[in-house]
C-alpha cells in the first residue's frame, strides 16, 4: 500500500467516524442551532468520504447544498422550537425506548447485510471523470428523469409557497388575522418599564460603587 | 474490506436516523432524522458505486435523485411546519394530536 | 510587547461619545478629528467621552456603557460643550460622574489631551478604568422537574439572570416570540437621549413607545441648552440679519445630512459634509447646490431611502406638526414656511421648496434643497435685518410665541410611524425626522419659549456656535431661485 | 515546487491572503481619505493596518452573559479557512496552484456556502440582540446572492468544459471573459461584496445595527472578524480575476504580477463602491436579487452557452 | 487525490491559525463583572434574553431556495458537457430552467420575496 492510499484510507475512517459522532450529537444538544451544525457536520464528513472515493462533484455539491440547507433548517428550527438555544436544559423525546430499539434494530440489520453480502470488487477508474459522465447521464439517457426533477421542483416551490404563505403579500393585515399586540408584557409606554436603577433585572440591576 | 466498513458507518447514520425520527417530538428535529436517514442511504449509494459499481453514471444519478427528495422534503416539510404553526401554534406531534382529539 | 504597545498607541483613538445637555454638536465634531475613530459599539472603543452634563437618567446607562468597553478604558469629560461655559451646571455633573473611576475632564475638542491619555493608557502608565457597576453572582441554573426542564416548564424561569422571551401575537398569523426592550439613549443610529420601548419580532417592531427623555432629569435649575437652534430662538430678543439666519439654517441642515449619511453606511461622504457644515459660508452656495442636485439623483440613497416612513397628512395634522410647517411637513406636501409672510423676506423672492412624496427620501431632498436655498436666501439678503418678536421659521419649523417647541410633536410621530417597520427602516425613519431631545426636554419642563425672560442657556448670549460671518454682501443682480415651488 | 505539497500550500495561500487583506484595508483607508476629501498621508496609511491590529491585540477580550463561546470562536475560523479554500482553488501563475481541482468552481461555491454558516453563527453567538439580527439578515443575503454567485462562474466554465479554475484561465487566451461575457463581472461583483458584507451589502454588519455581528465582539476577537472578513474579500477579489479577467495572463510581466494586478484592479473597485454607494435595504436586495439578478446571471449562462456552441 | 488533500490542509491551518489568533497575548484583565457582560442596547439593559423565537421574515424565500439550489447540483454537469452534446443540451437545459423560473415568476407574484410592514 502506498502512502498516498495509506492516507486517503485514514482520512476516509476520520471522516466516516466523524460523521457518526457529529450524527449522534444532534440529538444530544439543547441548542437548535447547534443541532443543524452537527447535521451540516455529519453531511460535510459522508462529502468528503465521497470525495476519497473518486465521487468528487458530489461531495462537494453536498457540501454546497447542505450549507444552505441546513442554515434554513437552524433558523426554521430557532423559528418554532420553545426555548431554541437550550438556555433551559430540556427532553423533547417520547417513546424513548422504541426508539432506541429501533434505531440498534435498524442498524444491525443493514450492518449485518453489509457485512454479510459479497459485492463484487471493482473499483472506479482513478482517471474517470464522474462529472462529464453524470452531464452525459442528464442529459442523454436520463433526460426524463432530469426534466422530471424540474417539474417536481416547480411543483415543490408552488406548493410550499402556497401553504406557507397566506394569500398575497403576506404579513400585511388582512380580515381575519390578529390586531396588532396587545401583549401585557409587551413594553405599552414609559411606565412599563421599571428604570433599572430601581427596578433591577434578575439581579442584574446595577448598583453604585 | 473498505467497503464493508463504510456500509457499516452508513448503517449506523441510518440507525441514528431512524432513532432520531421516532423518539423526537418536533416536526424539525423529525426532519432531522430523516435527512440523516438519507444521508446515511447516500453514503451507502456511493460506497457501492464507487468500490463495486465500477463508477457507472446510474450510480451517480440516484445519490442526485436522493438529494432532490431531501430539498423536496425539506421545503415541503418547512412549508407544513409554518401551515400548522400558522392555524393551530403547534410545532410538535403530539400537541397536534391533542387538538385533534 | 513593548512593540506592539508602541504600534498600538499610534493607533486611531476608537471612542465612544455619551451626548450628555448641550453635547451634541462636539461629539459629532469628534467625527472629524484627526486620529479619533467614533465607533458605533463600546465592545470595540478604548475611550469613552462625556460631552456635555449628564443628568440622573442618564447616570446609569454611563456606567453600563462605560463597564461594556472591554479595557484598557478610561473616561473622558469634556464639560462645557456647545457654547456653555464650562462651569454652567458643572458641578452637578461632576457628582454624577464621581460614580466613574478616574475621570479626567479637559476642554471640548482638546484632540492632545485624548491622544495622551490613550497612550497613557496602552502603555500601562494609566490603568485600566475599574467596573462603575458592583458586580453580582451569576445565579446558578440547572434543570429540575420531570423532563430536565428548568423547574417551572420549558419556557419558564430566569436562565442565567433573565427570562426568555415571550410570545405576542403578529399579522403574519404567526405567534412568534416578542423581544421587548428599551433602547438607548446613546444608540448610535439614534439621536441622542432617544430611548424607544419597542417590542422586537424578528427583525420587525411591534407597539413602539417614547420613553422617558433623560435630559429631563436635570440636577440643577438650568434644564437644557444651548440647542442647535439657539441662534433661531434667540430672535425673540434680539435682532438678527437674514444671512445669519439662512446661513445657520443651512449648516443644521447639513450636519443632519452629514448624520444621515453616516447612518446609509457612507462614513467618508459623510465626513466631507460635515466639514463643510463646520467651515459654512455665503460662498459655499455653489458646492452645496451641487451637493444637493448629487445627493437628490444619488441611487443608492434612494434606495435605501424611498417609500420608508411615509408622513402623510393626516399623520401630521394628528400630531400637530400642521401647525410648525417644517421640512417634514414641507416634504409632505404641506407648504407652511413662516418665511413666506416674514417682511424681512419679502424682497427676496421666496417660496417654499416643497416635495409631496412624504418618505425619508422627500426629506432628504427636502434639506438638501432647502440648504442651498437658505445660502441662496442668505447670498441675496445683504444686510437685511431681522427684528426681533416675530414668529420665524426654525430648521424643524416654525417657532412662534406662545408655542411648544417642534421637536415635541415630532417625537409624537415615532410610535405610529414605527410601528411594522424592519429594524433598518425604522432607523431610517427616525434619523430622517432630524428629532432633538434637548428641545423636546425644554418644551415639556418649560413650557413655551418666550414665556421666560432670562436669557438662559437658551438665550443670546449662547450662540458661540452660530455664525457672524455672512460672508461678502453679493454684488451684482441677485442670482435667479433655484427654489421648486 | 510542487504547491500541492501540505506546506508550500498552506504558505502560499496564507501569504496570499495576509498580504491581500493588508493591501485592501490600505485600499480602504486611501478611498475613505479620498471620499472625505482630506489629505492621503501615506506613511498613515501604510502603517495603519499594523496599528489598528496591534491596538485590537491589546484589548481585552469581553464577553456577553450566556454566550455560545465555541461557535463563537469558531465564525471567524471557518470564514477564514473557507476564504483559505477558495484561493487554493485559483492558479495564481502558471502551475502555481495549491488545489486547481477539476470541480474547482464546486469547491469554490461549497466553501463560499459555508461562509454563509460562519456569519450566522457570528450573529447567533453572542445572545445579544443585534447581532442576532444581523446574522439573521446575513443569511437572507446570503440566500439571495448564493445562486448569481453560482451562475455567473458556471457560465464561465461553459467555454472551457471544465470546471477547473485552471482550465477557466486558460479558456480565456485571447478574449477575457469580462468581454466575452460582459453581465458575468458585475453580477460575480455584487454577489462578492455580499459575501464579505461590504459597502452596500454591508447589512449585517450595517450602522443602523450599531455594528450587527461584530457588536459584541472585542479586542482579538474584533481582530479575527475583521481579518476573515476582508480574506473574504480577497479570495472574491482573487477569483474574479482568474475567472473574469484572464488570471496569470497578460503580456510583458510575469503570471504572477498580472494575477497581483488584476486582483489590485477588482479590490479597488470594491472598495471604491464601498465609499460610494449607500447601503441598500435588506427587502430591496432579495427582491432585486431574485427578480433580476437571478434572470440576468441565467441570460449570461445561456448567451454564453450559445456563444461558445 | 493531491489537490483535495492540500485543500483540505489549507482548511484546517487557516481554521486553526484563526482560532489561536484568539489566543494571542492580550492585556488579559480580570474576569468580566456581571455588568460587563450585559448585552448592548445604546445603554439599555435587555429584559430578556435575545435568543429566541426569532420570526424570519423572509422564510418563503428560504423555502424558494432550497428548491431552486437544487438546480445548481444538475447545471455544474452540464456545463462540462455542454460543448460536446451543441445545442441539445442549450435546449434541454433551457426547458429545465424555465419550469423552475415558472416558481421564481409565482413567488414574486405571490409576494412571497417581500417582508411583512
Amino acid at each position: 500500500m502506498t502512502d498516498a492510499a495509506l492516507v486517503a484510507d485514514v482520512a476516509i475512517w476520520l471522516f466516516g467516524g466523524g460523521s457518526v459522532v457529529a450524527a449522534w450529537l444532534v440529538f444530544r444538544t439543547d441548542s437548535m442551532v447547534r443541532a443543524a451544525y452537527w447535521l451540516l457536520a455529519s453531511f460535510v464528513a459522508v462529502g468528503m468520504v465521497m470525495v476519497l472515493l473518486q465521487a468528487r462533484f458530489l461531495g462537494l455539491v453536498l457540501v454546497l447544498m447542505m450549507a444552505g440547507e441546513m442554515t434554513i433548517m437552524a433558523a426554521f428550527m430557532v423559528m418554532f422550537m420553545m426555548n431554541p438555544a437550550g438556555l433551559n436544559p430540556m427532553s423533547m423525546v417520547h417513546q424513548h425506548t422504541t426508539a432506541k430499539v429501533a434505531g440498534v434494530v435498524a442498524f444491525a440489520g443493514l450492518a449485518f447485510v453489509g457485512l454479510v453480502a459479497e459485492f463484487p470488487d471493482r473499483p472506479v477508474d482513478p482517471a474517470s471523470e464522474p462529472t462529464a459522465e453524470l452531464g452525459e447521464e442528464l442529459l442523454g439517457d436520463s433526460m426524463l428523469i432530469f426534466e422530471t426533477a424540474g417539474v417536481t421542483l416547480l411543483a415543490t416551490m408552488i406548493g410550499a409557497i402556497a401553504i406557507a404563505g397566506k394569500r398575497g403579500r403576506f404579513g400585511n393585515a388582512q380580515e381575519g388575522s390578529a390586531p396588532p399586540p396587545v401583549d401585557p408584557d409587551a413594553p405599552a409606554g414609559p411606565d412599563a418599564h421599571p428604570s433599572p436603577m430601581h427596578g433591577g433585572h434578575g439581579g442584574h440591576g446595577g448598583m453604585h460603587h | 474490506m473498505e467497503l464493508q466498513l463504510l456500509l457499516v458507518v452508513s448503517a449506523a447514520l441510518f440507525g441514528i436516523g431512524v432513532y432520531g425520527a421516532l423518539s423526537q417530538q418536533t416536526f424539525v428535529m423529525i426532519m432531522m432524522g430523516i435527512e440523516l436517514m438519507l444521508n446515511g442511504a447516500m453514503l451507502a449509494g456511493v460506497a457501492l458505486w464507487g468500490v463495486s459499481g465500477a463508477g457507472a453514471p446510474k450510480g451517480q444519478l440516484l445519490i442526485v435523485i436522493i438529494l432532490t427528495v431531501m430539498a423536496v422534503e425539506a421545503a415541503l416539510g418547512f412549508a407544513l411546519v409554518i401551515g400548522i404553526f400558522r392555524t393551530r401554534q403547534a410545532d410538535m406531534t403530539e400537541m397536534l394530536d391533542e387538538l385533534q382529539g | 510587547m513593548g512593540l506592539l504597545s508602541a504600534a498600538a498607541g499610534r493607533a486611531e483613538v476608537p471612542v465612544f461619545p455619551v451626548v450628555g445637555v448641550g453635547g451634541r454638536q462636539a461629539a459629532e465634531a469628534l467625527w472629524l478629528m484627526p486620529g479619533i475613530r467614533v465607533v458605533d459599539s463600546p465592545r470595540a472603543a478604548v475611550l469613552l467621552v462625556v460631552v456635555g452634563r449628564l443628568t440622573r437618567a442618564l447616570l446609569h446607562p454611563t456606567m453600563l456603557v462605560h463597564d461594556q468597553l472591554p479595557g484598557p478604558r478610561a473616561t473622558l469629560w469634556w464639560p462645557g460643550a456647545g457654547g456653555a461655559t464650562p462651569d454652567d451646571g458643572a458641578q452637578g455633573t461632576e457628582d454624577l460622574l464621581a460614580a466613574l473611576p478616574d475621570v479626567v475632564t479637559t476642554v471640548p475638542g482638546d484632540t492632545a489631551g485624548l491622544l495622551a491619555v490613550f497612550a497613557d493608557l496602552l502603555s500601562g502608565r494609566r490603568p485600566s478604568g475599574r467596573p462603575a457597576l458592583v458586580d453580582v453572582e451569576y445565579p446558578r441554573w440547572r434543570g429540575v422537574g420531570p423532563h430536565g426542564h428548568g423547574g417551572e416548564g420549558m419556557m419558564g424561569g430566569v436562565p442565567f439572570g433573565r427570562p426568555l422571551a415571550e410570545m405576542a401575537d403578529d399579522p403574519d398569523g404567526l405567534m412568534l416570540d416578542q423581544l421587548p426592550l428599551r433602547v438607548g439613549p446613546f444608540f448610535p443610529a439614534w439621536p441622542p437621549g432617544l430611548i424607544l420601548d419597542v417590542g422586537l419580532q424578528g427583525d420587525v417592531l411591534r407597539g413602539v413607545a417614547v420613553g422617558d427623555n433623560p435630559y429631563r432629569s436635570w440636577p440643577g435649575d438650568e434644564p437644557v441648552g444651548p440647542l442647535d437652534t439657539a441662534l433661531f430662538l434667540a430672535t425673540r430678543t434680539m435682532a438678527t440679519t437674514v444671512a445669519a439666519l439662512e446661513v445657520a439654517r443651512a449648516r443644521h441642515h447639513l450636519r443632519w445630512l452629514s448624520r444621515t449619511l453616516r447612518g446609509h453606511g457612507l462614513a467618508a461622504r459623510a465626513q466631507r459634509v460635515g466639514a463643510l457644515a463646520q467651515s459654512l459660508s455665503v460662498d459655499d452656495r455653489p458646492v452645496v447646490e451641487a451637493l444637493a442636485r448629487r445627493l437628490g439623483r444619488d441611487a443608492g440613497l434612494a434606495a435605501a431611502t424611498s417609500g420608508v416612513g411615509i408622513v402623510d397628512r393626516a399623520a401630521l395634522e394628528r400630531v400637530g406638526i400642521d401647525r410648525y410647517g417644517g421640512p417634514v411637513a414641507r416634504a409632505a406636501g404641506l407648504g407652511i414656511d413662516a418665511r413666506t409672510h416674514d417682511p424681512a423676506y419679502a424682497d427676496l423672492g421666496f417660496a417654499p421648496v416643497i416635495h409631496h412624496e412624504g418618505d425619508a427620501r422627500a426629506r432628504l431632498r427636502q434639506r438638501a434643497a432647502e440648504a442651498a436655498q437658505a445660502l441662496s436666501l442668505a447670498e441675496r439678503a445683504g444686510e437685511i435685518v431681522r427684528p426681533p418678536g416675530r414668529p420665524v421659521e426654525g430648521p424643524r419649523g416654525v417657532l412662534a410665541p406662545r408655542e411648544p417647541l417642534p421637536s415635541s410633536a415630532l417625537l409624537a410621530l415615532l410610535p405610529d410611524l414605527l410601528d411594522g417597520l424592519e429594524w433598518g427602516d425604522a432607523v431610517t425613519t427616525v434619523a430622517s425626522l432630524d428629532l432633538d431631545l434637548e428641545e423636546a426636554a425644554l418644551d415639556q419642563s418649560v413650557a413655551t419659549w418666550p414665556a421666560r425672560t432670562s436669557g438662559g442657556p437658551t438665550g443670546a448670549s449662547t450662540t458661540g456656535a452660530a455664525p457672524t460671518s455672512t460672508g461678502p454682501a453679493p454684488t451684482g443682480p441677485a442670482p435667479t431661485s433655484r427654489v421648486t415651488p | 515546487m510542487n504547491w500541492s505539497a501540505p506546506l508550500p500550500g498552506v504558505v502560499l495561500v496564507g501569504t496570499v491572503l495576509v498580504a491581500g487583506a493588508y493591501v485592501a484595508s490600505v485600499l480602504d483607508a486611501g478611498a475613505a481619505r479620498l471620499v472625505a476629501g482630506r489629505p492621503l498621508r501615506v506613511g498613515e496609511l501604510v502603517a495603519g493596518p499594523w496599528r489598528e491590529a496591534a491596538l485590537l491585540a491589546r484589548i481585552r477580550r469581553s464577553t456577553t452573559e450566556r454566550p455560545d463561546a465555541q461557535t463563537w470562536a469558531l465564525a471567524p475560523a471557518l470564514l477564514a479557512a473557507m476564504a483559505g479554500v477558495a484561493v487554493a482553488t485559483v492558479p495564481l501563475a502558471p502551475g502555481v496552484a495549491v488545489a486547481d481541482v477539476d470541480d474547482g468552481i464546486v469547491l469554490f461555491g461549497a466553501a463560499m456556502a459555508v461562509v454563509m454558516v460562519g456569519a450566522f453563527l457570528h450573529g447567533w453567538s453572542s445572545n445579544s440582540v443585534f447581532p442576532l439580527v444581523g446574522g439573521y439578515r446575513f443569511v437572507a443575503l446570503a440566500l439571495s446572492y448564493e445562486m448569481p454567485l453560482a451562475l455567473v462562474l458556471i457560465a464561465a466554465a461553459l467555454p472551457a468544459q471544465s470546471l477547473s479554475v485552471g482550465a477557466i484561465v486558460e479558456s480565456q487566451q485571447g478574449l477575457w471573459n469580462v468581454v466575452r461575457q460582459p453581465l458575468g463581472l458585475p453580477l460575480f461583483l455584487v454577489a462578492g461584496m455580499g459575501l464579505a458584507f461590504w459597502g452596500p451589502l454591508g447589512m449585517s454588519d450595517g450602522a443602523d445595527l450599531a455594528g450587527g455581528t461584530g457588536v459584541e465582539a472585542s479586542g482579538p476577537d474584533r481582530l479575527a472578524w475583521a481579518l476573515a472578513r476582508h480574506f473574504v474579500l480577497v479570495a472574491v477579489a482573487v477569483m474574479g480575476a482568474a475567472v473574469f479577467l484572464g488570471g496569470w495572463q497578460g503580456p510583458g510581466l510575469p503570471g504572477a504580477l498580472w494575477m497581483a494586478i488584476k486582483t489590485l484592479v477588482l479590490l479597488a473597485v470594491v472598495v471604491g463602491v464601498g465609499h460610494r454607494v449607500a447601503r441598500i435595504r435588506l427587502e430591496r436586495f432579495v427582491v432585486v436579487a431574485w427578480a433580476v439578478l437571478i434572470p440576468l446571471a441565467l441570460v449570461d449562462v445561456f448567451a454564453s452557452g450559445a456563444l461558445a456552441l | 487525490m493531491a489537490p483535495f488533500g492540500a485543500a483540505v490542509v489549507v482548511v484546517l491551518a487557516g481554521g486553526i491559525a484563526v482560532l489561536a489568533a484568539r489566543w494571542l497575548p492580550p492585556a488579559v484583565g480580570p474576569e468580566a463583572t456581571a455588568p460587563e457582560r450585559i448585552p448592548f442596547l445604546g445603554g439599555g439593559v435587555p429584559e430578556v434574553h435575545a435568543w429566541s423565537r426569532f420570526h424570519i421574515r423572509y422564510y418563503a424565500m428560504a423555502l424558494l431556495f432550497l428548491a431552486f439550489d437544487m438546480e445548481m447540483v444538475f447545471m455544474y454537469p452540464w456545463a462540462v458537457v455542454f460543448a460536446a452534446e451543441g445545442a441539445v443540451a442549450l435546449v434541454e437545459m433551457l426547458m429545465f430552467i424555465t419550469i423552475l423560473l415558472l416558481g421564481i415568476l409565482y413567488a414574486w407574484r405571490e409576494g412571497a420575496l417581500s417582508w411583512a410592514s
